[in-house]
């Protein structure tokens, strides 16, 4: 964490520090894992420690190519991606990327991607000795690599698994991020928080496909990718909801935040912090922008902290509920 | 560095085949394009979530200067999918959100001696033009080739024309030029050049732009291609705009999008591009 | 079914017929229940012998008085609704809008829905002896109500025994519309097809949630409520898709259709018909438009007839599937 | 009998306040709509997926007339959030996509004798205004009391002035008419009027027509209220807009907008709308 904290006069009336876990954040707005690349090609639109934190694009054992071209294609008011996590691999990241971030003034958090409990372990030991590295997200529920990935995210038993595993072997925080293809996510979520998950980060991407009507043809060259942004909103909002009812640990909510309504949204629903993830991509500056937004709105509720919002969704007795 | 800037919309003139000009102020943008790079662009709009979601890619066609310095770059769309129909509807004091400048632009050597091929179809055109003056203001050798389905369709012409430099047209219908394609038109040239000091730029179409990459290829000449590929971010964070090269897979966004032909490999790269161009 | 099939030369053409099952459409585009009330509301708009057919807002055994206001929330490219299944209820449908009906042209599909197996099967007992209704539509996948409802919809054994329940007391058609809110989609997919349902149906609504972020209180009655729109045609396709590789019974495809190349998009992936839900709601045309979009795309395309593009995706050899 | 038309915008007004007048050709909705009654309403636009994706439910506010016959609807809106921004964006030559008429307007009795009581609050007077008109041009005996912030809100004021009947004003900030809510506009005649020849038309705020309603309910005095409600359809199909009334739940968009006060339930219809009109 940097000394910077207090350089923005506009948000500094507001007092917009949240906790997730041991984690101490000066506001609530995390960049998500696979849009934000390693933090530092966003350094040329803003200072990094305007954020809460950023979450690093998936780490692998060995570094990946990737899938093949076709990796993306818009949807309405969303997009699909299978990018096959491509990435540098965590020895690249801590010998390439990591130098450069320097003392970036936020959180760092690496998305850690393994094919096996082992590679997940293995990963995080590599790691452990980075203090720049403020904590890890285990992603268990990516939907676009065959090994790994999903196949933790939809077997509670290997859930349980791998993050107790994990977190035998490091000692930074550490998060997992849920996949929402579940029928019910809370059995993930409370094995994640029996193993010992310091947060849980949902939602990652839904499983969806796009079609070329005139080569009859998938979009995609994964022929299925994952959707992501707005469209996905309500979906994320509702699986945060629920989970952060079901377990005491903090949840991270992610899933379609373009504006500060959307993180209010989340945040009242029970997160304690939230990631934006598409929206970079159209407007590079909009985690700024959602974070000046939660300070208006702190200012115009009378709000001493925007921590004091969070999980304060007012049910009134007898409406349904998850039925 | 690129800039983020919401850019004033100063002129929009609509030409046959629905394409259309945009001059826009975006000074920082024009003051630091180079040649082949792109802009990621979308009409500024009055809802809270932009429709399309994604800001589209496109070349800087031209800059203008005002009282010496540059101030406006101008793009040069055709009208294919909902992304550039919605620019298309800008009108002079709507706003563009522009990302730029983006992308490795054209490479070439200020050595004189050299000959160059510009090869563009269609729109295509719109990634050439600030090579052509820039290489006209070297004083260096200059020839486009410039295809289109018909006569009307070739937009820009006297941009290139005013340059002073050889220009071929060809048109699918013969209304205009030759009769046929680029090809026809390259071919036209072809025994007239030195493959050792010649370059080729081609920016259109695949199949055309595969097609003058197998002929370069056949007699080693250097040939350099403005690929088109999806993009959602266009400034490498995505990750979704790859394409095959013999090294690797490569973003079309950061590494290109002008890539050397011959180090192409256009079976894989495919699926990225394939359905940005209407059939 | 009527005589004035013929009637439409602009798409008389492109042979735009298809086979649900044994049931025989005109065109593959019906309307999808509970946004198409009980055909009558459309008659002003067009003559409904245009459609392949269209489905009934849901009966229940008694009429149902609905959930309380706040039923609706949009959303981007989408929107949700708790309606609570407010309907007439089957006597009422039979006695008050079937008559008015009439020889509607076009194929009634009743979509139905009980608080228990009985009630299931007493409601395909009343509606057996009227010709008018051409099929059953069993929706057991409303994420609104807390009886019934999704509580079949989740548990592939109960699916199993509703539906077989209902096979052995009707001769009609049967189709049964199945959650997209779970893990696998073709266990219960496959449940039907054993069960001895005619079609499946697919999908009903997200569920999804939103927050009013002044009032800090969910913006619809329910707290939760079903996602639908363009916003989901990417889920949607996909598991129709997946559907269609797992059973032999034919798919229906419905979710965020609004334009032909929507419903192109799953007929490829699989869907035998189509049905066009929300976007009734903002384009009351939009059926006729899909249609007549059909019937150009067959023309350009020089297919002899829709039928002959349903499941026709090609997917190449080594590219990722379901992982 | 509704209609579906693409209605070319005629004319775009802004008064302050964040309000617009559209007027728009429409003449088969124009010929028949009745006071009180509304269409559905979005911005034609060139996507394929319109944004935001519903249509908004909009009183007609006025009719003109071409030689004679019913031509242009009018409608005057305030612009709140995503849908009447995009409404707002209207420039003559755009068109609406529209629906309408819809639901059941004021019901009222041509007999004379009567004394009618419109209560509007801020842009309820968009619904009201026909109304007027109508009970003016039988002869009858018409108040309108007519309260916004400010003067400067008071859009459409003239337009009843015209009618030679009866107006006050009330602003929340005194800077126009009485200073205070239309509640006191209202309680000075309140004890002038016949509870039973006297009717109460009530458009507005909720707050403001639930005060009016109990100020009815204590006199009995008859009173028809006209409500916003989220709508997705407008007609009848998505169940989505119900309000509670003694009898039941009620469809706001076919059994009202216009409900009879009395028999409303606010309680029980505050989820409906309570988010329709910005805090
Ligand atoms: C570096 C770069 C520079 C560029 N420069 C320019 C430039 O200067 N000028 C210019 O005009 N363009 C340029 N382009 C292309 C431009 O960015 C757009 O991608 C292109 O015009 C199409 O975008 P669109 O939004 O109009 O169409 P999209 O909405 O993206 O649609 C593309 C096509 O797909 C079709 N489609 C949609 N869904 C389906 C489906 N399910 N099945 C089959 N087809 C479907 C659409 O109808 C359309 O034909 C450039 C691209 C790149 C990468
Ligand atoms: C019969 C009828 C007639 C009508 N006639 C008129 C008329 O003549 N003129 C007129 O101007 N209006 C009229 N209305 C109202 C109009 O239809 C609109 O509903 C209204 O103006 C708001 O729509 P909008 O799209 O502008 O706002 P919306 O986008 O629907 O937003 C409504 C409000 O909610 C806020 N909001 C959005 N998300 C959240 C969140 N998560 N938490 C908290 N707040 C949120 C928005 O910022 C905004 O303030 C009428 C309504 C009905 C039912
Ligand atoms: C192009 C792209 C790449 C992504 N890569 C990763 C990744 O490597 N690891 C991960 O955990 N999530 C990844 N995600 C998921 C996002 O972090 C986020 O969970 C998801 O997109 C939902 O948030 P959004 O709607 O704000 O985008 C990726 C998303 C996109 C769009
Ligand atoms: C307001 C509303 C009411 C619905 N009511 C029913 C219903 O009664 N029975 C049912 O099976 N599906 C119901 N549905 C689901 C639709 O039939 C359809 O499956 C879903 O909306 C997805 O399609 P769409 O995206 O085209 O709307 C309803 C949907 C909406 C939006
Ligand atoms: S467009 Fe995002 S990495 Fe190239
Ligand atoms: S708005 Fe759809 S039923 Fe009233």
């Amino acid at each position: 964490m940097s000394s910077k904290t207090e350089k923005h006069p506009e948000t500094g009336t507001a007092d917009l520090s949240v906790e997730v876990g041991s984690l101490q954040l000066k506001n609530p707005v995390l960049a998500a894992s696979g849009t934000f690349g390693y933090g530092l090609e966003f350094q040329q639109f803003f200072d990094l420690d305007r954020l809460g934190g950023f979450c690093t694009k998936g780490l692998s054992l060995q570094p990946m190519k990737g899938a093949a071209p076709g990796r993306i294609q818009e949807t309405p008011a969303g997009m699909l991606n299978a990018i096959g996590l491509e990435n540098v691999g965590v020895d690249g990241f801590i010998r390439d990327k990591l130098p450069l971030l320097g003392d970036c003034g936020t959180h760092v958090i690496a998305n850690v991607l393994g094919k096996s409990i082992q590679e997940f372990v293995t990963i995080a030991e590599r790691l452990e000795p980075y203090p720049e590295v403020s904590g890890l997200e285990l992603n268990i529920s990516c939907p676009n690599i065959s090994e790994g990935g999903i196949h933790f995210g939809h077997d509670p038993e290997m859930t349980f698994q791998v993050v107790q595993a994990v977190r035998g072997s490091t000692r930074k925080p550490l998060w997992v991020k849920l996949s929402p293809n579940v029928t019910d996510i809370t059995v993930f979520a409370r094995a994640c928080e029996e193993a010992g998950a310091d947060a849980i980060s949902l939602v990652n991407t839904f499983v969806g496909m796009s079609i070329d009507v005139h080569k009859r043809r998938p979009m995609l060259s994964n022929v299925t990718g994952g959707l992501s942004g707005p469209a996905i909103r309500p979906l994320a909002v509702r699986l945060v909801h629920q989970t952060a009812q079901a377990v005491r640990v903090p949840v991270v909510g992610i899933g379609g935040i373009s504006h500060s309504r959307d993180a209010l949204e989340f945040l009242i629903a029970g997160a304690s912090a939230i990631q934006i993830g598409t929206a970079n991509f159209y407007d590079p500056l909009v985690s700024l922008k959602v974070i000046d937004g939660l300070a208006d709105y702190c200012r115009q509720q009378k709000l001493p902290g925007i921590r004091h919002l969070i999980g304060t969704l007012q049910i009134r007795e007898g409406q349904f509920f998850y039925t | 560095m690129s800039w983020i800037v919401q850019a004033p919309v100063a002129r929009a003139e609509s030409f046959p085949g629905r394409n259309v000009l945009l001059s826009v102020e975006a000074s920082d943008i024009a003051a630091s394009t180079r040649p082949g790079q792109f802009v990621m662009a979308a009409l500024q709009q009055h809802s809270s979530i932009p429709s399309p979601l994604l800001k589209r890619a496109l070349a800087v066609y031209a800059i203008e200067t005002e009282e010496g310095a540059p101030s406006r770059i101008n793009l040069l769309l055709k009208v294919i999918g909902e992304g550039t129909r919605q620019l298309a509807q800008a009108r002079p004091g709507d706003h563009l959100a522009l990302l730029g400048p983006l992308g490795n632009g054209f490479q070439w050597e200020a050595s004189g001696g050299k000959s160059h091929l510009i090869v563009a179809g269609g729109i295509g055109i719109a990634s050439v033009l600030l090579l052509a003056q820039q290489l006209r203001n070297e004083g260096q050798d200059v020839h486009l080739i410039y295809g289109a389905r018909s006569g009307r369709d070739l937009v820009g012409l006297e941009d290139f024309q005013k340059l002073d430099m050889d220009v071929i047209t060809t048109t699918e219908d013969g209304s205009q030029g030759m009769h046929g394609l680029v090809t026809d038109g390259l071919q036209q040239l072809w025994s007239r050049i030195d493959p050792g000091t010649t370059t080729l730029y081609v920016c259109g179409p695949n199949p055309m732009m595969q097609a003058v990459s197998r002929l370069a290829a056949e007699r080693s000449v250097s040939c350099q291609i403005s690929v088109e590929v999806k993009m959602a971010c266009g400034f490498g964070v995505c990750l979704g705009c790859s394409v095959k090269t013999r090294d690797s897979y490569r973003l079309a966004c950061t590494h290109g999008p002008v890539f050397d032909a011959g180090r192409f490999v256009w079976e894989e790269s495919q699926a990225s591009f394939e359905t940005v161009r209407a059939p």
